[in-house]
């Protein structure tokens, strides 16, 4: 097992790797910008060093900065967290070239599932349903009308290289294909650096559900089961539960099982997430998979009582899975609302600042990862998320009732935050019964909900 | 003694700020802050700075080290660029550019780079700090005679760390 | 000492700073923060008395106000016994010595025991307090004029709870 | 189900009811003394009532004014919490005759059981296994005498109104017998105006074992399983575990079906614990009845998933428990560590003072139930317990990890804890294989073990 991990990472998640770390007996070196030099990440881990200036291409980004931290503090491995360089290959082969494990896959099955026309057809291999579309690149605009009359209206045009939204566009009828054709070329084009883009076909009122699976080098591929995660304002996850409310026992078997399948035959060892879209017969479609592990991780190791990034660090140590997929049970329920430092009444727009007085929810069935404290200042530098708010119940209505409980008691002052987005949400009566699709915020919510 | 400025006379008067120390003393005070426009002296007694954890929670500690209280390591540091350091006025110190190891000669052989008591130049090399098998030659970046040397040789450094203490010219 | 600056004078003052010390010493305040358009004097001693702490961990969501305005309801009040406050100079408050219902009459016909502009005395019964369906009978145990009647007949009162203002005789 | 409820209790249990409360959509009204103006339980509850100056016999101890303050905010029932008067008939009494509803048994029950003689009849009632000794109260000294040659030396001499070691002697020998029952009744008399005495076998190195029970006015009567609180520092409990790390099965289900008899038998509606001692050959002693919620009840909760405080309410309102015993399995290890604002260096002094800076722990597993938070001033008034840190794993030795990593997370600065205490019970050998009996920690401990 490794002796010494560095976390390349900040806020909650260096935070959890350091508590991972820690009860593994495995010394935990942090990195900071100078902006994050009282951080809490930064007076937990058993050494922390600074690797550069606030902004973000200038100290998380840095791949030499970080190399060269590993290597003055001598540590075994380095854990990448989620979002700066966890899915850079480049980054990821650099590590391994320095002669520091990387804790998650190889670089090659990172580069092939980071690609989407290579995953969309890595998945049609292991027969993945995919969402028929361009089976490749779009290079001229007959192909693309050939195709969307073949996979019918609306069609749905996606930047290859693309991600959160950025290079989509929809095409409802024949005579726009062309201009959002276009348009979705030049936004790929400026966000990546790639036109590459492909049609598909547009599933509306879809359900976002991925499936958590984790994966060793002794040929074990496990589920964790699936997270909901519908709960989206502009493709930006806000809540998620586990498991799905609104999925029948025989299509959950088939989601988790097709999740497996897809990790099965990438050769792929760790964790890393299958997300699909549903639409309401219940047919699923591979969207992508996330090579790293996630936010909404913690949903997940409460109804299994699996701890994920223990089990990242023992597999990249070479070890097996500490538990069969025979063993996993999905017991009760599990929400997670996101805690942003954004005011919902102001689209939410991003509010650094200082937090005056916090008070972290406690009592039964509440877990709050956070890094803030009293007195913690939000950079500006870094995405808004100053913690997760995870309950654990026996039931839905349990756990909704202790997550209401759990926002009103956290009490942050001096910055706005997420919180009333929640109350209002988990209110909802389409929440409550388990109906949301990914365009529901985006549809229903306005600050006037706000209370 | 502040007739002569409106402002309530040069803020950085050490005679004022000795007394008030005193009286701090004298009298247990924690805290003393004073602003006058632009003007403020702010002084606190007793807690812990910046770099204890203690401090860090509490409201008092920002990221930025309050005027009275400058902590080199909380300095922002860009690259080699000398940054003021107040508890010994008039000196400056050179940080870090970067994570790595320190290194005051070129060879075990040789002589260090520089000497406490020697002059140097923007363009004077310092030190090497190496970096991912790296050898980076770290210039001064500012003219004037070193007066401590803050790194050990070969020791790990990270970013912004003071390496030299250096008496400015001028 | 202030004619020549309309600023209130210089705050840097060191001999108007020793006497606001001494006053905090002589009066164990914890702290003083004094500012009139740009100035400023703020000074805090020893630690935090108990009240203080809290309100300034929990600005927003503290009921109590702010430190420097003294609160009533924090003020240690054994039964009826008037407690000195501070906002209206001259003037205090008679404080409940229970829960439970304030009356201001003995029943719903009759007068109030006593109105604003009216003298009282130590034995003046002022209001009762029903608990537990025990009629409690309030003595002022104090003596000069009431200036304001601070609770509504029949609302639910706790314990330290403000029911009249009184200017205080001689 | 009722519409408000008065909690008659302060700090973190006060909270703790206050969650409960808010979760089942009832009111909650909190009452406080002067000191406790600015404390959490008073913020959080949706109305409070300041009962007295700081002193607890002129506030939390107050009956009238607590009445008082039930009635005029109109409550319907009034939860004790524990501690003040939670076990106090007599306020139990005045509640239901003022028209509240009591939280916890009758009257009568908790007389009944608050009497050790009574309590102990009950027990040989119900072929629940007693400490053999006296049948009743030791009149003269020859009686003593006979007693003692009948059950052997060493014998226990205990106050029949006693409590937490106080009017408790113990004689090794005959000789002895005289001068330490003279001593126990002065004790006694001073301590509780009561100089009833009794005598029982000395049971040397026992085990603390209890079982958490809760009946319902319907008939049902379902145990929670056991907690092992054998860490215990001159009769205070300081670590608390479930289930006990020591007991094979058998031993478990007839201490836990004892239990139930225990309560069945007294016509017991609400939650309680049945509190046992256990030699090293596993045979059970039933020592007394506490007739109110527990400091360590989150460690039943999490092994359970019953929300005790909740069910608590619901049966004081007349309705059926929420589970059968059936549905009950004992899922994992749960440890509870008391966070008292103590001195474990100084003969654990209590170090009342002011809060500088604190930083809660979170992550997988960690509950951690405290009113404390930054800028909290912990008052000399009351008991110097400041929260309560709670694990709970698939196993002991990943709750033990996790709970090290939790003490080490959680940050108090200005005042001193027993953390250093709990750092070092937590790599003791005797703690780790689960052999540490009631005076393990007064024979062991020394503040030179501290780190």
């Amino acid at each position: 097992m490794f002796k010494r991990v560095l976390i390349a990472n900040r806020g909650e998640i260096a935070l959890r790797v350091i508590r991972a770390c820690r009860e593994m007996g495995i010394e935990s070196v942090a990195v900071f910008s100078e902006a994050d030099r009282e951080s809490m990440h930064v007076r937990l881990a058993d050494r922390a060093l600074c690797v550069g200036p606030p902004r973000g291409t200038d100290s998380y980004l840095k791949v030499d900065q970080i190399i060269a931290a590993a290597e003055v503090a001598d540590v075994d491995a380095i854990h990448p967290g989620y979002g700066f360089l966890a899915e850079n290959a480049q980054f990821n082969e650099a590590c391994r070239s320095s002669g520091f494990e990387f804790i998650g896959p190889s670089p090659t099955a990172m580069e092939q599932l980071g690609d989407k026309n290579t995953a969309r057809s890595m998945a049609i291999k292991q027969q993945v349903p995919v969402v028929p579309g361009s089976d490749g690149l779009i290079a001229d605009f007959d192909r693309a009308g050939d195709v969307a009359a073949e996979i019918g209206f609306p069609v749905l045009i996606k930047a290859t290289a693309g991600g959160g939204g950025k290079g989509m566009r929809v095409a409802e009828t024949p005579d726009v294909l062309k201009s959002q054709l276009e348009a979705a070329r030049n936004e790929a084009m400026a966000a990546f650096g790639n036109g590459g883009v492909y049609l598909e076909k547009f599933v509306q009122q879809p359900r976002h559900i991925e499936v958590q699976v984790i994966a060793d080098s002794h040929g074990n591929v496990c589920h964790l089961f699936e997270r909901d995660c519908s709960v989206q304002r502009r493709h930006q996850k806000l809540v998620e539960e586990a498991p799905s409310p609104d999925l029948p026992p025989e299509a959950r078997d088939a989601i988790c099982q097709a999740a497996v399948r897809m990790i099965a035959g990438a050769s792929y060892v760790g964790a890393g997430t299958v997300e699909f879209i549903v639409d309401k017969n219940y047919d699923f479609y591979f969207i992508e998979v996330n090579a790293r592990i996630q936010v909404e991780h913690p949903v997940s190791e409460l109804v299994t009582g699996v701890d994920l990034i223990q089990e990242q660090i023992r597999v990249a140590a070479g070890e097996p899975l500490s538990f069969k997929q025979g063993d996993l049970v999905c017991d009760g329920v599990a929400i997670e609302c996101r805690i942003n430092a954004e005011d919902a009444a102001r689209n939410f727009q991003p509010c650094p600042g200082k937090i005056q007085s916090m008070f972290a929810p406690g009592g039964l069935g509440v877990r709050f990862d956070s890094h803030a404290t009293t007195g913690y200042v939000v950079p500006p530098y870094y995405d808004s998320m100053i913690g997760k708010l995870i309950v654990h119940r026996p039931t839905r209505d349990l756990a909704i009732a202790t997550m209401k409980r759990a926002l009103n008691e956290l009490q942050i002052d001096g910055i706005r935050t997420t919180v009333p987005f929640h109350h209002w949400i988990l209110n909802d009566p389409a929440f409550l019964d388990g109906s949301v699709d990914t365009k529901y915020v985006d549809r229903v919510f306005s600050p006037d909900v706000l209370g | 003694m502040s007739s002569d400025s409106p402002q309530g006379g040069d803020v950085f008067d050490i005679d004022r700020i000795r007394q008030i120390v005193e009286l701090m003393e004298q009298h247990e005070l924690s805290e003393v802050d004073l602003q006058q426009a632009d003007d403020r002296i702010r002084l606190t007694r007793g807690v812990a700075v910046p770099v204890a954890p203690v401090a860090q929670a509490v409201p008092v500690a920002a990221p930025a080290p309050p005027p009275s209280t400058p902590q080199p390591t909380a300095a922002p540091a860009p690259a080699a660029e000398a940054t003021a350091s107040g508890d010994i006025p008039g000196t400056i110190t050179i940080n870090s550019p970067m994570v790595g190891t320190f290194y005051s000669k070129p060879n075990p052989e040789s002589p260090s780079f520089v000497d406490v008591g020697q002059s140097i130049h923007n363009d004077t090399v310092v030190c090497i700090i190496e970096a991912m098998k790296v050898f980076n030659e770290i210039p001064a970046e500012c003219s004037g005679k070193v007066v401590e040397v803050l790194a050990k040789d070969q020791q790990a450094v990270d970013f912004g760390m003071p390496l030299f203490r250096v008496q400015v010219d001028g």
